[in-house]
């Protein structure tokens, strides 16, 4: 069946007047159940075509709606949603209170074991008001469930009586799929009865093409006509095709490398702190990212996310104070510092080329460390599973909902994903969760940030580039959040 | 036979095929130099040399058939068209149509992947393009009946492997016929088959020249065949052609010496039973002396006037003094056999096979044995001086002692026992050398079954004789020779070898052979390692013998050294590897092998059929005479009487895994009492020698 | 014949079994399974559930036969990353695979039957082999010596990158087919060609291709029979290459991002998913074996000796 | 008489050009650390990418900036090391494996061949994949992975030509005269398959490099960073399109390695006269080639 469908030859000129699009993806679509996946670039991607959620974010990073036409938090810890009247599935159901409680059921019952269910940490269930409203009811007040309420997308229940919605899918969204196998292309096409905004592109195609060099000669050729996640070393390149458009940005994730402060070397602060010091993340991202991003001024954080402190420096590159830390700490070079550095094998953005790099630099100050390649399933089973990652592991990290605290609480004490157990970062994180004035919460996020920095249980780098292109007549604002979503795009001419 | 005597056509007619200063070489060998001979219609033309001499080559240009590799110039003309530099177009529309050729081995020749029948309609339909499918079919069939097959509407769908080998050259003549040509060139249509089936094919295939009107060119080596088909015949030697003309005068006396030698050097009828038998440079050197091979390819050299009794006198002119003394029926021609000459010889080399002209030389073995001990009943070589005398093995139905050589360890004269088709067993004083009672041998087949090739066989074997084994392809000679050499188990049945049981009959098992009992092979290319020394291969017989097995290495070399000279090879040769050796010179190495752990037996498997007649006579001689000078026991086997007549001194005969008849070499060949042994006897036809 | 077909059947039984016992030895000798199979973030408990749900707590000998059971009859635990029946994702991508195999091996045999009637020709016509004119021989011999991810490689700078003539990736429209059908054929068009060109110029050897120029065939002629003699050793060595080339898929589909059953068991080993592994490997060995003895069956068609002889040879 | 010699002359100038290449390749990674202008691992982040000439690099540099030349000189010792040992390991097995079980035949020889079916009936790339990922990823089992799925070829030539051989007269006569067993396989066998074994090798050797190089381009041979010309092609295979010589340079370098391998194979195979026989079996046996090559 993959092999029947031509659509995605020809020009993107034929395409602009056929209003079709062909996006290139760098992961196959593994599922098409919305909630059993988090591969934001990729499934949900297509995904959030088909299926429509409460909320969505928009391209601003502002939450606006979908099938909820408004909301309002009734009480600290229950929300109350509005659903537009005219909300249905494809096959004709009404998208009411019903479906919503039943998906949030479905989604909160821990035997179904959907991946998306850990996003949804304080959602204890949603109880129908009236066919039109439901409440959703949290543990406590959480700032950050509407963010999170953008990823629940919502399937009839009915009709998943008798399919698997792992291989079929019956949305509410803008979309339907026409052709797709596993691993394969995946074609979409604009449904006519849609009761929200019609899109402009009537036909999608997503290409899969993990090759960089594909991907990007696609684009040179006209094969593609948008691609995100691109490596910032062939920005030159493209921006020298007048066909393509270009766009450049941080993303709201940042890349550092972890370091495991429980056991081993890591342990002591003088270490991490010599790390800091022996990479010189400017010339990493001068050279690697093509001078796309700055090296982080020594946060998790990127500035995008509300708690961003603007007061932080970050470690320079001083390889002599890294020495000397290191000497202090009794390494030497009758004594070097052994480590391994686990990286996800093609998983970010010059993610291998950035751990080599950190890895020959640290040699330079003597310290000995071996680069260990994993797939990124198997890191990550050591990493949250195993609880046993390695002294040092290449990572970004971001929250969806750009919410500090959201981000940072994965750095405290019991968090699974910390490897870090500081009292004075927890407390100070903790208490700015639960604080309510804004200014408040502000310092003491800044507080977190400035001992984030001091005890260094990261080596921090810089947040990943977003670098995407697009067929110069197709009119798209790349988002820093890698969503790629068709109904956001449109042909210049079209309209 | 006398139904197979071809009717000489016309003399006077036109030459049908006329090949005239033909050259053919590859790569800038000749294989065929300045040939000239025709052929008239209907006649039947013999083209006889051995090995190598460019007759093969010679068909195949008349035809353009040669290959690319080489060259052709001379003139062959068909019915006055030449052919040499004809193009394709030309020779393919003469090709099967006008001359048709049959190859040698059927199986080969003919495609395996396709029905005989569709086989021959094409070849007809090639040159027939109007005729269809049916009528094409059923000419295919009719030329199956007349060559001679059963049934031919059901063998035509038949593929070539579901055919015998008889029947296969028979396909192939129908093949070649279908198109009713004008010539045959039949390239040894019938050398691979058993003699009794190739005298059926070639009756037949002169029955259809005689109806159809052929001509017929036979490229043959065998000069019984020869005798009886042809009614000229083309010799030819070193790509030359050296005598031509009508086969009764050519083989009663030739005027060439080489047609002379070589009608000379192969057994015949006629000779006397053990003689030994002149080789071609013996007879050449009698001839005309000393003279290399090109000299001898030299067409224009003729046997000298007053030279004509000179192959017989050859045989007289040899050796000095040793006389077939043992033997009961003294011949003058046993006043042959010499070692000694060898360094006389040893010049004539030429062509022929370097060492192989050097005669046996044991006497030069340096172990003290005195030259003439074949005067007496021999007492072996020096090692043995000193083992008992002189033993006869009785045989019991010939009641006529034929003494045989001695043999060692003081064995006793003994009358043997022999078990023959109608299992009479003949009472016998002392046991004999080797004896074999009810022997059962069987193969893995398919599936587990077991096919068996030996049911029942018995015979002994006495010291010092030779005992004969005839039979036809797959009649299991082999087998036998193979369980007594200790190589194969048997299923059931006793080997006794000096009384002890060494077949292993039921245990299980690899069997270790007996160093007594050694084997001299067929294939003289195969049974040499060519890794290994020649030296390393004759002294591994020593290494692992009990008694020699404590010689040094010093030792070691100087006796196979002295085996070498026995055999009468350059000792010097010991380090060198077999590959540049010819094929009498290995068989001699084969033989010096055998005899290196002082065997008491000898089995000699087919020891010539794979040699060149020149040769063919220098190994038999040395068998012949080492056998009497050591006193050794033989199992001579072969598939052709002639030779076993030549050899043995009693025969046994087989036919499907199991002994037709078995007694005393004269009585088989005289009065065989089976049809069988008849029919073979028939059908081996030797060349009288005429011309002693 | 028939005891013939039963043989082979029985051998291409116990390749299968022994290839599926060395799969299942090497996947439990790494460890439990289960730890690998559980859903990333599972529980020490969850871990121990899902064992014993899948039997992994049982004893070795009794998993083993289970296990064989159930790949008998294509029963295999969901995969993890599809979360679906392992066996229905290995069938789903089969189509792919199948087309760009298929359209590999009609390539390669139209190549590798090319390059050997050139060789029959000019042999027939009395040229030496290895002689200049032999070129295509060389040709395949240089194909030999370049791994095939290179191929590939070269084929998408050159094609792809530089004259931007085909698309590089995905398996969408017949263009997309081209570049990685080539790179596989790549890698069956040498053993073809040269077993193909090496029994031509044998058969061609053979005294029967004398008798039919004796009995006044065109040289076309005599090719097309010796042609038909070489089939045998030639539709082995098109059996043997006919399996690996689902081998070889799976570096094509990888270099190729062809969504095929080769990438999925790369995916599948990347991600340590085990049933799609077990499902995936079971899938390409049976293929492997019985396009083997679909082979072996065939030799009975194409020669008639071995019909007859009511067995091997 | 001309076109002989000059055939035969050309045949000898392709298997000698053969062995002059592997042996320059062999000398050039001996004495990489002399001759390489770099550190392979040297990386220099100002001047990545640098195409060959630029800023003196004479081969250019890398994504890191590391120095081409330099890693190409070192990249062929993984494959080196790995393929001769694993065609020593695998040889020496398949061989000693072929040679008793072709001679003493019985339920061992069958238990043996069936192993050798077995082996055949796994497509080697799977199981090197399937070893190497739950086995574990090192020189030790990369070698065994490649030994274990070369012995075959081996192991089936020799039992063959064995199975040949010991009928053969030769052979025989050795028996006749009372040689043991492995008086016979060791003087009479063993030298019988010398050629075909020197030849196997040879064509093995390029089947191991190849095999190597494909585990390394799917990222289960060598490791980064190590230089190793499989792996460097596919770090380099996503810059094709701005710096073709990343990729390319190793790639044709390994070309250059196995096409060397396979002249001198072909030039043994001919010289040797086992009638192609190991090519054959190789192509039959080894699908790693095909494989990697497909
Ligand atoms: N195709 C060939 N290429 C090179 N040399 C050849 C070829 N065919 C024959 N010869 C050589 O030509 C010579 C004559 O060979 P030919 O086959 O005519 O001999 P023959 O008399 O038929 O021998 P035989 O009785 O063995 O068949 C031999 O020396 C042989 O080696
Ligand atoms: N190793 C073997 N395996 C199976 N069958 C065999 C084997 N050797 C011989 N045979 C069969 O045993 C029978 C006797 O063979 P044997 O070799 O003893 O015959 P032979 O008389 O020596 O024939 P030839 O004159 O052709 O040498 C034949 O039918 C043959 O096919
Ligand atoms: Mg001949
Ligand atoms: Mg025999």
């Amino acid at each position: 069946a993959t092999l029947s469908g031509c659509v995605g030859t020809g020009t993107a000129a034929t395409r602009a007047t056929d209003s079709s699009v062909v996006i290139g993806l760098s992961a196959a679509v593994n599922t098409l159940d919305p909630m059993n996946t988090t591969s934001v670039g990729s499934d949900l991607s297509v995904l959030s075509s088909v299926y429509s959620s409460l909320v969505t974010r928009r391209p601003d990073l502002t939450i606006g709606p979908d099938a909820a036409t408004s909301w309002d938090r009734v009480e600290p810890d229950r929300w109350r949603f509005r659903l537009n009247e005219k909300a249905a599935f494809a096959d004709g159901t009404p998208l009411d209170a019903d479906v919503v409680v039943w998906n949030v059921e479905r989604l909160t019952d821990q035997d179904n074991g959907l991946r998306m269910t850990s996003n949804f940490a304080s959602l204890l269930r949603a109880e129908k008001v009236d066919d039109h409203t439901v409440d959703l009811v949290t543990d406590g007040p959480d700032a950050d469930l509407l963010g999170a309420l953008s990823f629940l997308y919502l399937l009839s229940p009915d009709w998943t009586e008798d399919h698997d919605p792992a291989t079929a899918t019956m949305g509410s969204g803008p979309y339907e799929i026409t052709d797709y196998a596993a691993g394969g292309n995946v074609e979409l096409r604009a449904r006519d009865d849609y009761w929200g905004t019609a899109p402009d592109i009537d036909r999608v195609t997503y290409r899969i093409t993990p090759s960089e060099a594909a991907r990007v000669s696609g684009l040179l050729s006209g094969e593609l006509d948008v691609v995100a996640g691109l490596d910032p070393q062939d920005l030159e390149r493209l921006r020298t095709d007048r066909a393509l458009e270009v766009q450049q940005s941080d993303t709201t994730r940042m890349a550092f490398i972890k370091l495991n402060t429980l056991k081993g070397p890591m342990k002591d602060v003088r270490v991490r702190r010599a790390v800091n010091y022996a990479v010189d993340k400017e010339s990493i991202a001068t050279s690697l990212l093509g001078g796309t991003v700055a090296p982080s001024p020594g946060q998790l954080l990127t500035s995008d996310y509300a708690g961003y402190s603007d007061d932080t420096s970050g470690y320079p590159y001083d390889p002599e104070k890294a020495e000397e830390l290191l000497a202090e700490a009794g390494y030497g070079s009758g004594n070097p510092l052994r480590v391994e550095l686990t990286v996800p094998s093609g998983q970010y953005v010059a993610g291998d080329l950035i751990a080599q790099a950190v890895t020959q630099q640290l040699s330079e100050v003597g310290v000995r460390a071996r680069i260990n390649s994993v797939p990124f399933t198997v890191y990550m089973q050591k990493y949250l599973v195993d609880q046993d990652m390695s002294d040092m592991q290449y990572i970004t990290q971001a929250w969806p909902t750009l919410a500090a605290g959201g981000l940072y609480n994965l750095f405290v004490s019991d968090s699974p994903y910390a490897y870090w157990k500081d009292a004075e970062f927890t407390d100070a994180v903790t208490r700015a969760r639960t604080e309510t004035d804004q200014d408040e919460r502000d310092a003491l996020y800044a507080d977190a940030a400035e001992r984030a920095r001091a005890q260094a249980p990261v080596l921090f780098l810089f947040p990943q580039p977003g670098i995407a292109a697009s067929s110069d007549g197709l009119d798209w604002q790349a988002r820093p959040d890698d969503w790629v979503r068709p109904a956001e795009m449109s042909w210049k001419g079209n309209d | 036979m006398a139904s197979a005597t071809p009717t000489a056509p016309d003399p006077g007619g036109p030459p049908l095929l006329e090949v005239a200063g033909l050259h053919v070489a590859f790569d800038g060998t000749p294989a065929v130099r300045d040939a000239t001979w025709s052929v008239r219609a209907g006649e039947i033309v013999g083209l006889v040399g051995e090995s190598g001499s460019g007759k093969s080559a010679t068909g195949l240009a008349v035809l353009g058939l040669h290959g690319p590799a080489a060259e052709v110039t001379g003139s062959v003309r068909l019915s006055g068209q030449e052919l040499v530099g004809a193009d394709e177009a030309a020779l393919r529309a003469i090709r099967g149509r006008r001359v048709a050729m049959v190859f040698q081995d059927a199986l080969d020749a003919l495609n395996p992947y396709r029905r005989v029948g569709d086989q021959i309609a094409e070849a007809y339909r090639l040159h027939h393009p109007d005729a269809g499918r049916a009528e094409a079919r059923e000419r295919a069939v009719e030329m199956l009946a007349r060559t001679g097959i059963d049934r031919p509407e059901e063998r035509a769908r038949e593929y070539p492997h579901q055919f015998s080998g008889g029947m296969r050259q028979r396909v192939m003549i129908a093949l070649a016929l279908v198109n009713e040509p004008e010539l045959i060139i039949a390239d040894e249509p019938t050398t691979a088959l058993d003699a009794t089936v190739q005298a059926q094919v070639l009756e037949r295939l002169v029955e259809l020249q005689r109806e159809m009107g052929l001509a017929v060119v036979l490229i043959t080596h065998d000069f019984g065949v020869v005798e009886r088909v042809c009614h000229r015949v083309v010799v030819m030697y070193r790509g030359r052609v050296v005598e031509q003309g009508t086969a009764a005068a050519v083989l009663a006396g030739g005027r060439h010496p080489y047609t002379r030698a070589l009608v000379a050097s192969v057994p015949s009828t006629d000779d006397e039973p053990g003689s030994r038998l002149p080789t071609v440079p013996e007879v050449v050197r009698g001839l005309l002396g000393e003279v290399d091979g090109e000299t001898l390819a030299d067409p224009s050299l003729r046997v000298p006037d007053g030279a004509v009794g000179l192959p017989a006198a050859a045989r007289e002119t040899t050796g000095p003094g040793r006389t077939g003394a043992g033997r009961g029926t003294p011949t003058p021609a046993d006043e042959s056999a010499g070692p000694g000459d060898g360094a006389a010889t040893a010049a004539v080399t030429g062509g022929v096979d370097r060492a192989d002209a050097a005669g046996a030389t044991g006497a030069a073995a340096g172990d003290g044995a005195p030259a003439g001990d074949g005067v007496s009943a021999p007492g072996g070589s020096g090692d043995r001086a000193g083992d008992g005398p002189a033993t006869a093995a009785v045989t019991a139905e010939g009641g006529r002692a034929d003494a045989a050589g001695a043999t060692g360890a003081g064995a006793q004269g003994s009358a043997l026992a022999d078990a023959g088709d109608g299992g009479a067993v003949a009472a016998s004083t002392p046991a004999p050398l080797l004896s074999i009672t009810d022997l059962h041998v069987s193969y893995p087949g398919r599936f587990g079954r077991r096919t068996t090739a030996v049911r029942g066989v018995s015979f002994g074997i006495a010291p010092g004789e030779t005992f004969g084994l005839v039979g036809e392809s797959g009649s299991g000679k082999s087998t036998v020779s193979r369980v007594v050499a200790g190589l194969y188990r048997p299923d059931s049945g006793q080997v006794l070898f000096r009384g002890e049981d060494i077949g292993g009959a039921g245990r299980r098992g690899r069997r270790k052979p007996v160093t007594g009992i050694q084997m001299v092979f067929q294939d003289p290319y195969a049974s040499l390692n060519p890794d290994r020394t020649i030296g390393d291969t004759i002294g591994a017989g020593l290494r692992f013998h009990p008694t020699f097995a404590s010689l040094s290495r010093g030792k070691r070399r100087e006796r196979v050294a002295a085996l070498l000279t026995e055999v009468g090879l350059d000792p010097d040769l010991a380090d060198a590897y077999p590959g540049r050796l010819s094929g009498g010179m290995r068989q001699r190495v084969g033989i010096a092998r055998a005899l290196a752990p002082e065997p008491e037996l000898l089995i000699a498997d087919e020891p010539v059929s794979a040699l060149d007649v020149s040769v063919q006579a220098q190994v038999l001689n040395l068998l012949a005479d080492l056998q009497r000078d050591r006193g050794l026991a033989m199992l001579f086997i072969s598939h052709d009487l002639t030779v076993v007549r030549h050899m043995a001194t009693r025969v046994a005969v087989m036919r499907a895994g199991e002994i037709v008849e078995i007694g005393d070499r004269d009585q088989i060949m005289e009065r065989p009492a089976d049809d069988y042994t008849r029919a073979l006897l028939e059908a081996s036809h030797s060349v009288r020698r005429t011309a002693a | 014949m028939l005891r013939f077909v039963l043989r082979r059947l029985g051998l291409t039984l116990v390749a299968v079994w022994g290839a599926l016992s060395a799969v299942f030895l090497v996947l439990h000798s790494s460890g439990n399974p289960a730890v690998m199979m559980a859903p990333v973030g599972a529980s020490e408990e969850q871990i121990a559930a899902l064992g014993r749900a899948l039997g992994y707590d049982r004893p070795l000998a009794e998993q083993y036969v289970t296990f064989f059971g159930d790949a008998l009859r294509g029963q295999f635990p969901d995969s993890l990353t599809f979360q679906q029946p392992a066996l229905t994702v290995v069938t789903d991508r089969l189509p792919a695979t199948l087309t760009l195999a298929a359209t590999a091996l009609v390539l390669a045999c139209v190549v590798a039957a090319a390059v050997g009637l050139w060789s029959g020709a000019g042999v027939l016509r009395g040229r030496r082999p290895g002689a200049a004119r032999e070129w295509p021989m060389g040709l395949v011999f240089l194909a030999q010596s370049v791994p095939g991810f290179f191929i590939g490689v070269l084929l998408v700078w050159i094609f792809g990158v530089r004259l931007q003539w085909l698309p590089t990736s995905g398996a969408s429209g017949a263009g997309a087919l081209v570049l990685p059908a080539i790179t596989l054929a790549c890698g069956v068009v040498p053993p073809l060609a040269r077993v193909f060109r090496n029994s031509l110029t044998g058969e061609l050897a053979r005294p029967y291709t004398r008798t039919g120029l004796a009995l006044g065939m065109r040289r076309g002629r005599v090719l097309r029979h010796a042609a038909h003699g070489s089939m045998l050793p030639t539709v082995t060595v098109l059996g043997l290459e006919a399996g690996a080339l689902l081998g070889g898929t799976v570096i094509v589909e990888n270099v190729f991002s062809w969504p095929g059953v080769g990438q999925l068991v790369i995916t599948a080993l990347q991600n340590e998913d085990y049933p799609l592994v077990l499902a995936d490997l079971t899938f390409l060995i049976t293929a492997f074996v019985v396009v083997n003895l679909v082979v072996d069956l065939l030799y009975g068609v194409l020669d008639p000796r071995v019909r007859h002889s009511n067995g091997g040879h | 008489m001309k076109t002989d010699t000059s055939t035969r002359r050309r045949r000898f100038n392709a298997g000698t050009a053969g062995a002059v290449v592997l042996g320059i390749i062999v000398l050039l990674t001996l004495l990489a650390p002399v001759l390489a202008p770099h550190d392979p691992l040297a990386q220099d982040l100002a001047h990545t990418n640098a195409a060959p000439g630029e800023h003196g690099y004479l081969l250019g540099t890398d994504q890191l900036g590391r120095d081409l030349l330099s890693r190409l000189l070192y990249g062929a010792q993984t494959p080196l090391l790995v393929g001769v040992l694993a065609v020593l390991c695998g040889g020496v097995f398949g061989t000693a494996l072929g040679l008793l079980s072709g001679y003493a035949r019985g339920w061992a020889d069958q238990l043996l061949s069936r192993l050798a079916d077995i082996q055949l009936a796994l497509p080697a790339i799977l199981l090197a994949l399937l070893i190497l990922t739950f086995g574990g990823q090192s020189t030790a089992v990369l070698v065994l992975v490649i030994a274990l799925t070369g012995w075959p070829a081996y192991f089936r030539l020799v039992r063959s030509r064995v199975l040949a051989l010991r009928t053969s007269a030769y052979v025989e006569a050795s028996r006749l005269q009372g040689a043991p067993a492995h008086w016979i396989i060791l003087r009479d066998l063993l030298p019988g398959v010398r050629g075909l074994i020197a030849v196997t090798a040879t064509l093995d050797l390029s089947r191991a490099v190849l095999m190597e190089a494909g585990l390394s381009y799917l990222g289960l041979g060598a490791q980064a960073p190590a230089a190793d010309w499989g792996l460097m092609v596919a770090e380099g295979q996503g810059r094709l399109l701005s710096s073709w010589w990343i990729a390319v340079l190793p790639g044709l370098c390994l070309v250059a390695l196995v096409i060397s391998a396979n002249l001198l194979g072909e030039h043994l195979s001919r010289r040797k006269d086992t009638g192609g026989e190991p090519r054959r079996a190789l192509s039959r046996i080894s699908r790693t080639r095909t494989r990697s090559a497909a």
